[in-house]
């Protein structure tokens, strides 16, 4: 009944995993530039 | 003749032109001045179509030319740094490629004898690539010359010329003047500017004095 | 106006010789290649020799169409002409039609080593394979113009040409192969009628791509 | 400048996308039919084609916001230009990586020259060049006009190279679901929602990459 089970387990894991990471590399790298925008407004007041 | 309004540019997000507007009416001939890197060939090059520019707009003789199809600027001329010809061909073959392209018959005669004017008699077959600095300027302002336009805009005119070409140009830009031709140039030392124009505009980090 | 630019394109030609050399050296240079690997039986060269041939002309092409821009960056050539009051894409037009001509040169000086050394005889009826080989080289140089056209200004163009080049000339190549062939072993026209359609809407694509994109293009 | 998230409507637009999505493969994994001899491969096809579709789809969208930019200069299509671009590249990466696992247990061997797959594969290289170009093309201002003009010519050949892929190869089986029509309807509804789900998790994901990309693009300008 579970052939090709395995298959079908890594393809969701990849796709779905990947999807998660994408929005996890945008959150960080949201971050590092609202980080680096924060210093740049302190530094110039 | 031609109204500049609120031109800027920007190269990687640099400004380099700051919303720059100047008019120019017929038959005037204005000099810009500046330190390098002030974007003065940047503007010329943007008026000669030759780059796009981020906003405003340029009217040359009442036709806005982003709008409009490139044959209404027939009337403006473009000379820049580079002679803007083919290694390959010859001063002849140059020049008459030239003229074909904006559509200009001149026999043989007229182009040799303003060759001959400027001392380029004798290597007028040989391609240009031989060609020294000051001789393919002395090309270009043949090409000048022999092209009719109403409106010029020359960079540098006077760039490694010797003593006899500096009189030859001097004497032909004097004798446009008098043809009430509008001329815009950039030069670098003012007394050169001083006898050659009716204005002088110095562009200074991308906005003009 | 199309003519005159035409005409300074082959003139250029004539003066230096250099494109054709270089296409022809290179092109002899890989036929040379193909013979000396394919010492197998002939019958396996027969349904190999379009695909070498096609291949040939692939990287020949993105050779030649690189050295005809390389002519306006020497001098700064190119600006006379985009200041020039003339419509941007007939500068396109030129070209395309410029690189035709010398592809097609360069293949006449291939087809004489190329089927000696492989070895391959003629096809039999000689008019319908040369009419698809230069309805094939129009649909070439057609996106190796379009191609260059892209990447000709910004500063890596040696590279940027044959990454963006090989991807899009693809389907014209399979194009290429299945006509080349069924010509060879002459099958009837209607089993490789899709393949000449297939070629001619991407002529008409690329080239109108081409007229319209040069106006944006060639501005620096 | 705060963070995409932390605005009102964004939550609750993540929030909806991940209980869809999770209420999508519980679907897909109970009540979808078993396929006799396929079983749990043939599953695979629900999150294979959508993603697929979406890659087609964002490279559509670079062509318009390609269009756009070259008419009105406005950066703003060449950010939206750059999103879709990054995310359809992804999602092709998706596909070309999904297929040949696919493939392996339905025809035996991981690679098979069937039309659509080749098609994704020749865009995905045409798009290593479009990012080459972003990276390589001199300025920025006029390494986005060479963009949007790649971008525009990769669309406009997809119908071609579809076509020219699909006389390429018609002797090899095509793929499994192919006339979508006949798909008896209990196939066919969870395929749909899986469509409509990955479709509005694609929205998402665009406005939030654009929200960066202008984040740092802003950045850039201040300094």
């Amino acid at each position: 009944m579970y052939n090709f089970f395995g298959y079908f387990i890594s393809v969701y894991v990849i796709v779905f995993g990947l999807i998660i990471l994408w929005f996890i590399i945008q959150f960080r790298s949201e971050n590092r530039f609202l980080l680096k925008k924060y210093d740049n407004d302190k530094g110039m007041n | 003749m031609l109204s500049v309004q609120n031109i800027s540019k920007a190269f990687n997000r640099k400004k380099i032109l700051k919303n720059i507007s100047f008019s120019q009416k017929e038959g005037e001939s204005i000099v810009f001045m500046g330190r390098n890197g002030a974007g003065k060939s940047t503007l010329f090059r943007i008026i000669a179509r030759l780059m796009t520019y981020d906003n405003g707009s340029i009217i040359f003789q009442g036709k806005n030319l982003l709008k409009v199809k490139p044959i209404h600027s027939s009337k403006l001329f473009y000379l820049g740094h580079s002679p803007g010809m083919y290694h390959p061909f010859s001063a002849i073959e140059n020049l008459n490629f030239l003229l074909s392209l904006r559509k200009i018959y001149k026999d043989q005669s007229e182009i040799l004898d303003v060759l001959d004017q400027f001392g380029l008699m004798e290597s007028a077959n040989e391609p240009i690539g031989v060609y020294s600095e000051g001789m393919l300027q002395r090309l270009k302002i043949v090409c000048a010359q022999l092209m009719d336009w109403d409106m010029i805009l020359i960079d540098e005119p006077f760039s490694n010329l010797d003593k006899d070409g500096l009189d030859l140009v001097q004497k032909h830009i004097s004798f446009w003047r008098s043809q009430n031709k509008t001329i815009s140039m950039i030069l670098h030392n003012k007394n050169h500017a001083e006898n050659f124009c009716d204005r002088i505009l110095t562009l200074e980090s991308g906005i003009i004095k | 106006m199309f003519l005159v630019l035409l005409k300074k394109e082959l003139f250029i030609e004539l003066r230096s010789k250099e494109l054709i050399l270089s296409m022809v050296v290179f092109g002899i240079a890989i036929v040379l290649a193909f013979s000396f690997s394919s010492n197998l039986s002939r019958a396996v060269v027969i349904n190999y020799a379009s695909g070498m041939f096609w291949i040939t002309i692939l990287f020949v092409s993105a050779l030649g169409v690189h050295r005809s821009f390389a002519y306006e960056k020497e001098y700064d050539a190119f600006s006379m002409l985009v200041t020039a009051p003339i419509d941007r894409g007939l500068i396109f037009l030129a070209k395309w039609v410029s690189g035709f001509i010398y592809l097609t040169l360069m293949e006449i000086l291939i087809i004489f080593p190329f089927f000696k050394f492989l070895m391959i005889d003629y096809p039999s009826n000689i008019l319908i394979a040369i009419s698809t080989t230069l309805f094939i080289n129009l649909g070439i140089m057609a996106v190796a113009n379009l191609v260059s056209g892209i990447a000709m200004r910004s500063n890596l163009s040696e590279i940027l040409l044959p990454i963006l080049f090989f991807p899009l000339v693809s389907p014209i190549i399979i194009a290429a192969t299945k006509i080349s062939t069924s010509v060879m072993l002459n099958d009837s026209y209607v089993l490789w009628e899709i393949w000449v359609l297939i070629v001619g809407s991407i002529i008409i694509i690329s080239g109108l791509a081409g007229y319209v994109l040069f106006d944006y293009l060639v501005e620096e | 400048m705060t963070n995409y998230f932390q605005k009102k409507n964004n939550q609750w637009s993540i929030l909806v996308i991940i209980i869809l999505s999770i209420i999508n493969i519980l679907n897909i994994v109970y009540n979808t039919p078993m396929v006799p001899d396929q079983h749990w491969a043939q599953k695979i096809f629900y999150v294979h084609v959508p993603s697929a579709w979406i890659g087609f789809l964002s490279y559509f969208i670079v062509m318009i916001s390609g269009f756009m930019y070259l008419t009105s200069r406005d950066n703003k299509w060449d950010n939206i230009g750059l999103a879709a671009s990054e995310i359809g590249t992804f999602f092709m990466a998706l596909v070309l990586i999904t297929g040949p696992i696919w493939a392996t247990p339905i025809w035996g061997q991981p690679w098979v020259w069937e039309p659509r797959l080749v098609t994704t594969l020749i865009l995905f290289l045409i798009y290593i060049g479009y990012f080459m170009i972003r990276a390589y093309g001199g300025y920025i201002e006029r390494m986005k006009r060479n963009a949007a003009a790649l971008g525009i010519v990769a669309f406009i050949n997809v119908p071609i190279i579809f076509l020219s892929v699909q006389f390429w190869s018609p002797e090899i089986q095509s793929h499994p679901q192919v006339e979508m029509a006949e798909q008896p309807s209990e196939i066919l509804s969870p395929f749909i929602f899986s469509l409509i789900v990955f479709t509005m998790l694609y929205t998402v994901m665009i406005r939030y990459r654009v929200y960066v990309i202008n984040l740092n693009n802003g950045m850039n300008e201040d300094v």
